[in-house]
């Protein structure tokens, strides 16, 4: 494990949960959460967990922003946070 | 606002007693912390046993699949009925019956997004190439579960994801074509009973529930140890199976507004 | 000393009525075969505990034991019938007869709906008022207790208009809440603190219990409170509220069953749960003599403002319950022989006034006490009755109620507690100034013009019959109080 | 097979939900004889594991076999704690499912079959949940049954019932993942996930005993723990969660969830922590006393305010749990509020079904909604509302409903542990709900308005009569024509027998109680 | 640089972030309007959740939890052939401790991350998509009843009508 691509990693993931809380549009919001759940997935890998990893990449980044995307489609795009 | 406040408040007690609970935390990567290397006064490392004697036990490498399908496969095997009951849940609050309709017609479409069909060629043609692809290493993923990262779950999600993909490329109708509702709420069930199932029969054949190590009669192994091999990819291909159905039937329920009818 | 003798007779006394209750209902259609059973199921309890009588007074006690206790708390569901018991029990049954015959009168004189759940209900709740009688531990009081809150409530709320629901809502709230708030916590208190015992007789229950000063007054005025059928102040209101019932529910229930019930309860912790000679160490019964001698005062001189003439009896009944109370207080044997007889003497007076008050109402359906002038022409009967009942509550010779207070006043004196003797003698006065003048008007003041009494006009006969009855034996009582002296004494020997 | 019953309880609803799955989603009627026997296999079971611990002790079953080291594998442990909540669990769900059958048929149409998954996907949660001896496996329990709860809350046609379902959704969450913090802060000082080698470890090793951590960790189960059962701050999800859910959902969930909750903390307390580090060491005692007395007088105080009857309902359950929470922590010297707690699921349970089932059918039948709309059912469905008295005064506690001895029990406790703040809050809470229950016999037992209360006396001969069903045989029998049918009918009156029968067998079932307790290190003897 | 990590940072600092990224998606939870933004909030809450056990069972230049199997790799990857060569220390289950007889792997527990956390969180995170779902799917139905998903409104709705059963 690289210690200074784990705290890199840390930074960035707080980075990315902040931002996709704080959009107003909430298919973006969906597309930043992928993209968190998919350094949370790197850092699963970088911590030597490859099945979390795998499973993170495949239902994180994955289905469930796919989830999430089909339901904004279905509701509604802007928030009023 | 009222709420902020409210939010504020909670949180900074809540993170202040876990950073306080943090303190005495052993220090990150140690090999020897009490969760790696255990404590005098209880049973002995656990996880040090996974790695010492995992795979005398059960002849299989990963062992998180070993772990995870045989050793605490009771939790998984809930970890699946997890994902079975969600699916009926979302069918239960979602679906309904009449015909074409939405439960309440305020669903409206959001003009922005846009609704590409002159594309609809290009990216149908490229998916229709990459499903197979992608279901072909699915099935990789649970057989080579094993050996390798992966197993039943990730297994599921891709060969769902390969469906969604369907439907997305084309649309529901045409994924929904390969895998009708009544075919996946079956799988979702089927692949249960084979967990449960396998379980069972080790309980017919006078051992504990889950406990693979008598299927060697029914597998035809030597030795308990391939036998718990074998019985964990069965165990896989019943989890890959639900999984497998119950994404689907979540995304499916989820982008037509519970109609299997028009989705995005 | 007692000797205990298993005997089912108590147990029959209870049956009666209460097998009564179904009969009641499955002739709901024939009256007079309903009534005859009433009437047959009163004559059977009295007849069953007029045959206890000779054991009792022979020093034995009667028990019978149905559940050998819930094996959760250890409590057997278990009969007692001592001195006190059977007194209390005598009063009510006998009393019953003739309020039955009353009833009748009453209802049928003002042709009342729903006489079958009237009459259902009435039994019901004799049978409650005899479990109390004999109740042998503090768990069986309590359940019969409770029984006799719930029983009594349709009968409360007999007319069912807005009037007869809050007014049950009141007595079901007092008495309920009552013996939630306080009735419960004090008996598992005392279960703790005597570990496990709630029997009654014998060793008195929290005699052996190292219990301080305070906790026992707190625990005694829980227990006054608790059973707040006796009315004390300040969770009296229940009883004036409950007056919305016909009258011969007020008259059996409200001035013999339910409140007799609250001071006979008071009358056993006292003597049996505490014992007299822990009280007469730790002195813990002072507060609640006090409040009884206030709730005396207090309530003679709001009855003197009442112009309703059931509520002011319903005060006077109030007051009269306080002398029973302090007179346990007192804590000497004349006292507790006077408070014990007491129950018997002021039952029959107090409900021969109401049955006169009922009689009036049927008569002329005047209710108010101004409205009585010159009514004593019209029915010399009933309000010569009245008079006698007001001497007997007074404590005038030649009347029961005067022995019971004499001996509440000799206890007084001898306890050397000369102010509450003060008590006694101004509240006797105040009952005299509040009783008289009704007799008064009646009988010397004019009639009123817009409404000359015309000739000679008294309630039906079943109506007047019950009350001359308990007139009478009211007198009766003042020449013959032997066997009411003897089962009272029967206690005051037990605790000397 | 016998020593396999710990999985058979569970495994029975498993299957049974499976083949509802398969064979009922095609005909709709096949449900319900799948439900039934999956439902009878795991009662009876029940039955025989309760009766195997009272005879032979607590029972231990390794899934998988993997028995040593301790902790390879999953435990499951069954003893005096679990076994009768088993019990309890099992037969409730048994009497619903008889209760729901003509429910289903308007609430859920056509989802008929996802309804009876999901109610027997809850019961095995429950059931696991129950027996399970191992913290992590209890969260992936919890989960299950949560996740089908949500969807019985969503299932009907209530859009109210929508959003309960949402907040709950998202307060359970939080509680379960709370839960799972603490589990993880435990795992990391102690590397162990079972509560046997935890206690072990706890109680062999002074460092750990004495950590932050795991104080921590302890407090964020607990605070998990009570958001799931609706603890008093925490509450906010049940009202609306239980009483805007189809009377066949609301009636599973809310003699249930709570109660398993409750058995939970007292699981965590006892087997996993033990007693001496939870009050001695730890010494919260009276600061979470206090919180309980808080809940009991709020709770008692909302559902005063409260003009619909299952919303009465809902905090009358805020009130009892905080009974229970109280009791569990009184920590007095014999333990008899402990007792008295352990006493109270199983009495609670009962007692909330049989309402729940009660005010179902005055929905149903009366569409009574609301305390007014209850004038006069004594006369309409005498049966109900018999069921329904007797249910009203056990809350109230009146003897020999098991309610009054629960309350007896815990009484004592508090008496004992000189809680007398408790002791108050169990009387005030007692009048209240009296004042409440009479308030609703009142409204019931008046079946006119007091307006035309006179003149047709014949109607108040047969609405007076004692007993309702003495007015069956006696009045004209038109007057059962609003009654419940008997499916939604027998469930309720088993109940109130029930009820009774527990109260009056309540010395056996406590003696068996205090035999478990003084087994425990800091046990009565302390 | 790694070495000043080693001393001042490291030893907590994963922990730090854990409650950070927590704190964060419970104040989402709680103060955010939007319906979908609290289920994101939701959902980093939990993943934070699964940081903090995986976090646990990190050990410093530990490999993946997969063993190096070079000749079993053979009687594992083809099992039906049935050649498994019968391993010297396999005998025949005993109720109690199997394994404990068996001849360790050789290994040292200290070179392998541990896997436990990692079977615990792949639950976890099974649990969470789930829970997610069917959050969507009520999400989606409050739209439809109420036509908004921001709190507020909703509220406000839910207290303008009459509660209807």
């Amino acid at each position: 494990m690289i210690l200074s691509f784990d705290i890199i990693l840390l930074v960035f993931l707080v980075v990315a949960a902040i931002i996709s809380l704080s959009v107003k549009d909430l298919l973006s919001a969906s597309m930043i959460f992928g993209i968190y759940s998919f350094l949370i997935c790197l850092l699963w890998a970088d911590m030597g967990a490859v099945d979390v990893a795998f499973t993170e990449a495949a239902v994180g980044a994955g289905v469930s922003a796919l989830f999430l995307i089909a339901t904004v489609y279905n509701t509604k795009r802007s928030s009023s946070d | 606002m009222i709420a902020k406040i409210y939010a504020t408040i909670a949180v900074f007690i809540t993170g202040s007693l876990l950073i306080y609970g943090v303190s005495d935390f052993p220090r990150f990567g140690d090999a020897r912390s009490p969760a790696n290397a255990g404590v005098e006064g209880g049973a002995g490392s656990i996880s040090e046993y996974y790695i010492t004697k995992s795979y005398a036990d059960t002849k299989v490498p990963n062992i998180v699949t070993s772990v995870l399908a045989d050793y605490r496969s009771y939790d998984t095997m809930f970890e699946t009925v997890v994902i079975f009951v969600a699916g009926m849940s979302i069918f239960a609050i979602l679906r309904t019956f009449r015909s074409g309709a939405p439960l309440v017609e305020n669903f409206r479409k959001d003009d922005s997004f846009i609704d590409g069909d002159h594309q609809r060629i290009i990216v149908g043609t490229t998916c229709r190439l990459a499903v197979p692809v992608v279901q072909l290493f699915a099935l990789y993923v649970i057989a080579h579960g094993h050996h390798s990262p992966g197993g039943g779950f990730q297994g599921g999600v891709l060969l769902g994801a390969s469906y969604i993909i369907l439907a997305l490329a084309d649309d529901l109708a045409a994924a929904l074509r390969r895998l009708s509702e009544a075919r996946y709420l079956m799988l979702a069930a089927v692949g249960i009973a084979i967990y449960s199932g396998l379980g069972f029969l080790c309980m017919l054949l006078g051992q504990n529930f889950l406990d693979y190590g008598v299927l060697e009669a029914v597998f035809r192994t030597d030795g308990p140890e391939m036998a718990r091999s074998h019985s964990m990819l069965g165990v896989e291909i019943g989890v890959a199976a639900t999984v497998m159905a119950i994404m689907f039937a979540i995304y499916a329920n989820l982008a037509s507004k519970g109609t299997l009818k028009k989705a995005l | 000393m007692e000797t205990p003798l298993p005997s089912l007779l108590p147990v029959w006394a209870c049956l009666a009525s209460l097998v009564a209750v179904p009969l009641i209902l499955l002739f709901r259609r024939e009256t007079a075969l309903r009534e005859g059973v009433t009437f047959v199921a009163a004559a059977l309890k009295f007849a069953f505990v007029l045959a206890m009588i000779p054991a009792v007074s022979g020093g034995h006690v009667l028990t019978h034991t149905f559940v050998s206790g819930f094996s959760g708390i250890n409590v057997p569901i278990m009969f007692r019938v001592d001195g006190l018991g059977l007194l209390f029990a005598l009063v009510a049954s006998s009393l019953w007869i003739v309020t039955s015959l009353y009833a009748v009168g009453y209802m049928r004189g003002l042709n009342e709906l729903s006489q079958t759940r009237f009459f259902a209900y009435f039994a019901l709740s004799l049978s409650a008022t005899l479990g109390v009688a004999f109740a042998g531990n503090l768990l069986t009081l309590y359940l019969c207790y409770e029984l006799l809150s719930l029983s009594t409530w349709p009968l409360v709320t007999h007319h069912q208009d807005k009037a007869a629901r809050s007014g049950g809502r009141t007595y079901l709230a007092h008495l309920l809440g009552t013996s939630i708030a306080f009735a419960i916590p004090a008996i598992i208190y005392t279960y703790v603190k005597s570990d496990g015992d709630l029997t009654f007789g014998g060793e008195a229950i929290l005699a052996a219990s190292n219990l301080g000063y305070l906790p026992a007054v707190g625990l005694l005025l829980a227990f006054a409170f608790g059973f707040s059928k006796a009315g004390l102040m300040p969770f009296h209101s229940w009883l004036p509220g409950a007056m919305v019932a016909p009258t011969p529910v007020s008259a059996l229930l409200h001035a013999v069953a339910v409140v007799k019930v609250g001071v006979f309860c008071v009358i056993r912790v006292v003597t049996d749960v505490f014992g007299v000679d822990l009280l007469g160490q730790l002195g813990s019964q002072k507060p609640l003599a006090w409040i009884a001698a206030f709730t005396i005062l207090a309530s003679s001189l709001i009855a003197m403002s009442q112009d309703n003439l059931k509520r002011r009896l319903a005060f006077s009944t109030i007051g009269q319950l306080s002398y029973i109370i302090l007179g346990v207080c007192l804590l000497n044997p004349h006292a507790v022989t006077g408070s014990i007889m007491h129950i018997a003497m002021h039952a029959f007076g107090k409900i021969t006034l109401f049955f006169c008050a009922g009689a009036i109402f049927v008569a002329t359906g005047k209710k108010y006490v101004s409205q009585l002038d010159g009514l004593g022409r019209a029915m010399p009967i009933t309000f010569a009755a009245f008079a006698i009942g007001a001497m007997s509550v007074t404590g005038l010779p030649p009347t029961g109620g005067m022995i019971s207070k004499l001996y509440l006043i000799w206890g007084a004196a001898d306890a050397g507690e000369i102010a509450l003797l003060c008590v006694y003698l101004i509240s006797s006065i105040l009952n005299g100034v509040y009783f008289f003048p009704i007799v008064h008007r009646a009988f010397f003041r004019p009639a009123p013009v817009d409404a000359p009494v015309t000739s000679f006009h008294e309630a039906p006969w079943a109506c007047v019959l019950p009350l001359s009855i308990t007139a009478v034996s009211s007198v009766l009582l003042f020449f013959f109080p032997g066997l009411l002296f003897q089962l009272a004494s029967l206690m005051t020997h037990i605790h000397p | 097979m016998s020593d396999q019953l710990p999985i058979i309880v569970l495994i029975a609803p498993l299957f049974g939900a499976l083949l509802v799955g398969l064979w009922g989603m095609r005909d709709h009627r096949a449900c319900y004889p799948l439900v039934f026997t999956a439902l009878l296999t795991s009662v009876t079971a029940a039955v025989a594991i309760l009766f195997r611990v009272v005879n032979h002790g607590a029972i231990d079953y390794f899934v998988g076999g993997w028995e040593k080291p301790l902790g390879l594998g999953i435990q499951l442990r069954i003893d005096a704690l679990n076994a009768p909540v088993l019990l309890i669990i099992t037969v409730v769900a048994l009497l619903v499912s008889f209760f729901s059958i003509r429910r289903t048929g308007e609430e859920q149409a056509e989802k008929t079959p996802h309804f009876y998954i999901l109610f027997l996907l809850l019961c095995t949660g429950l059931c696991g949940i129950t027996i399970t001896a191992d913290a992590f496996n209890l969260f992936v329990l919890v989960e299950v049954s949560s996740l089908s709860s949500y969807g019985l809350v969503a299932m009907g046609s209530n859009k109210r019932g929508t959003m309960a379902a949402f907040h709950y959704l998202l307060m359970g969450t939080v509680g379960a993942s709370f839960y799972l913090i603490g589990v993880g802060y435990l795992y990391l000082k102690t590397g162990s996930l079972n509560m046997q080698d935890f206690h072990d470890i706890l109680r062999n090793n002074e460092a750990i005993r004495d950590s932050k951590a795991i104080t921590i960790g302890f407090l964020f189960m607990l605070v998990g723990i009570w958001i799931k059962m609706a603890f008093f701050p925490l509450y906010g999800w049940l009202p609306n969660a239980y009483s805007y859910a189809p009377s066949s959902s609301s009636s599973l969930l809310a003699p249930l969830m709570t109660k398993v909750s409750v058995y939970v903390m007292l699981r965590v307390m006892i087997s996993l922590f033990g007693l001496e580090w939870v009050f001695v060491d730890l010494g919260w005692s009276h600061l979470v006393v206090w919180l309980a007395v808080v809940a009991i007088l709020a709770g008692s105080l909302l559902a005063l305010g409260q003009r619909e009857l299952k919303k009465m309902l809902c905090y009358l359950i805020v009130v009892e749990v905080g009974y229970m929470v109280g009791g569990a922590w009184l920590a007095d010297p014999n333990l008899w509020g402990m007792t008295g707690t352990i006493y109270h699921i199983l009495a609670d349970a009962l007692m909330t079904l049989a309402l729940f089932l009660a005010a179902g059918n005055f929905a149903r039948h009366l569409g009574a909604v609301e305390l007014k709309d209850l004038d006069g059912v004594f006369r309409k469905m005498p049966l109900t509302s018999l069921g329904f008295i007797v249910a009203g005064l056990a809350i109230i506690g009146v003897p020999p409903t098991c309610g009054f001895f629960s309350k007896f029990y815990l009484i004592r406790g508090a008496i004992e542990g000189d809680h007398w703040e408790f002791v108050v809050a169990l009387l005030v809470s007692s009048l209240v709900s009296a004042v409440l229950f009479f308030r609703i016999f009142e409204i019931a037992y008046f079946g006119v308005k007091p307006s035309d209360g006179h003149g047709h006396a014949h109607t108040h001969e047969d609405a007076y009569s004692p007993e309702p069903t003495q007015q069956g045989r006696v009045g004209d029998l038109t007057l059962l024509r609003r009654e419940a049918p008997l499916t939604s009918l027998v469930p309720l009156l088993i109940t109130g027998v029930l009820i009774v029968a527990l109260g009056l067998a309540n010395g056996p079932i406590v003696a068996f109680i205090r035999t478990f307790l003084e087994t425990l290190p800091h046990g009565p003897a302390l | 640089m790694d070495n000043f990590f080693q001393e001042s940072i490291a030893p907590h600092f994963n922990f730090w972030v854990y409650v950070v990224i927590m704190m964060i998606g419970l104040w989402a939870v709680i103060a955010k309007n939007n319906l979908i933004k609290k289920l994101i909030g939701l959902s980093i809450f939990q993943s934070a959740i699964i940081l903090l056990y995986v976090s646990l069972g990190v050990k410093d230049g530990a490999a993946i939890p997969i063993l190096p199997h070079h000749e079993e790799h053979a009687d594992a990857a083809a099992p039906d052939a049935g050649q498994a060569a019968p391993a010297p220390d396999a005998v025949p289950v005993s109720e109690s401790h199997r394994g404990a007889d068996h001849a360790d792997y050789a290994v040292d527990p200290a070179t392998i991350v541990n896997p436990l956390p990692h079977v615990l969180m792949l639950t976890a995170i099974v649990v969470g998509v789930a829970t997610l779902g069917v959050a969507l799917a009520l999400a989606q139905r409050i739209f439809a009843e109420f036509g908004s998903l921001e709190e507020n409104e909703l509220l406000i709705q839910l207290k303008a009508e009459p509660t209807d059963e």
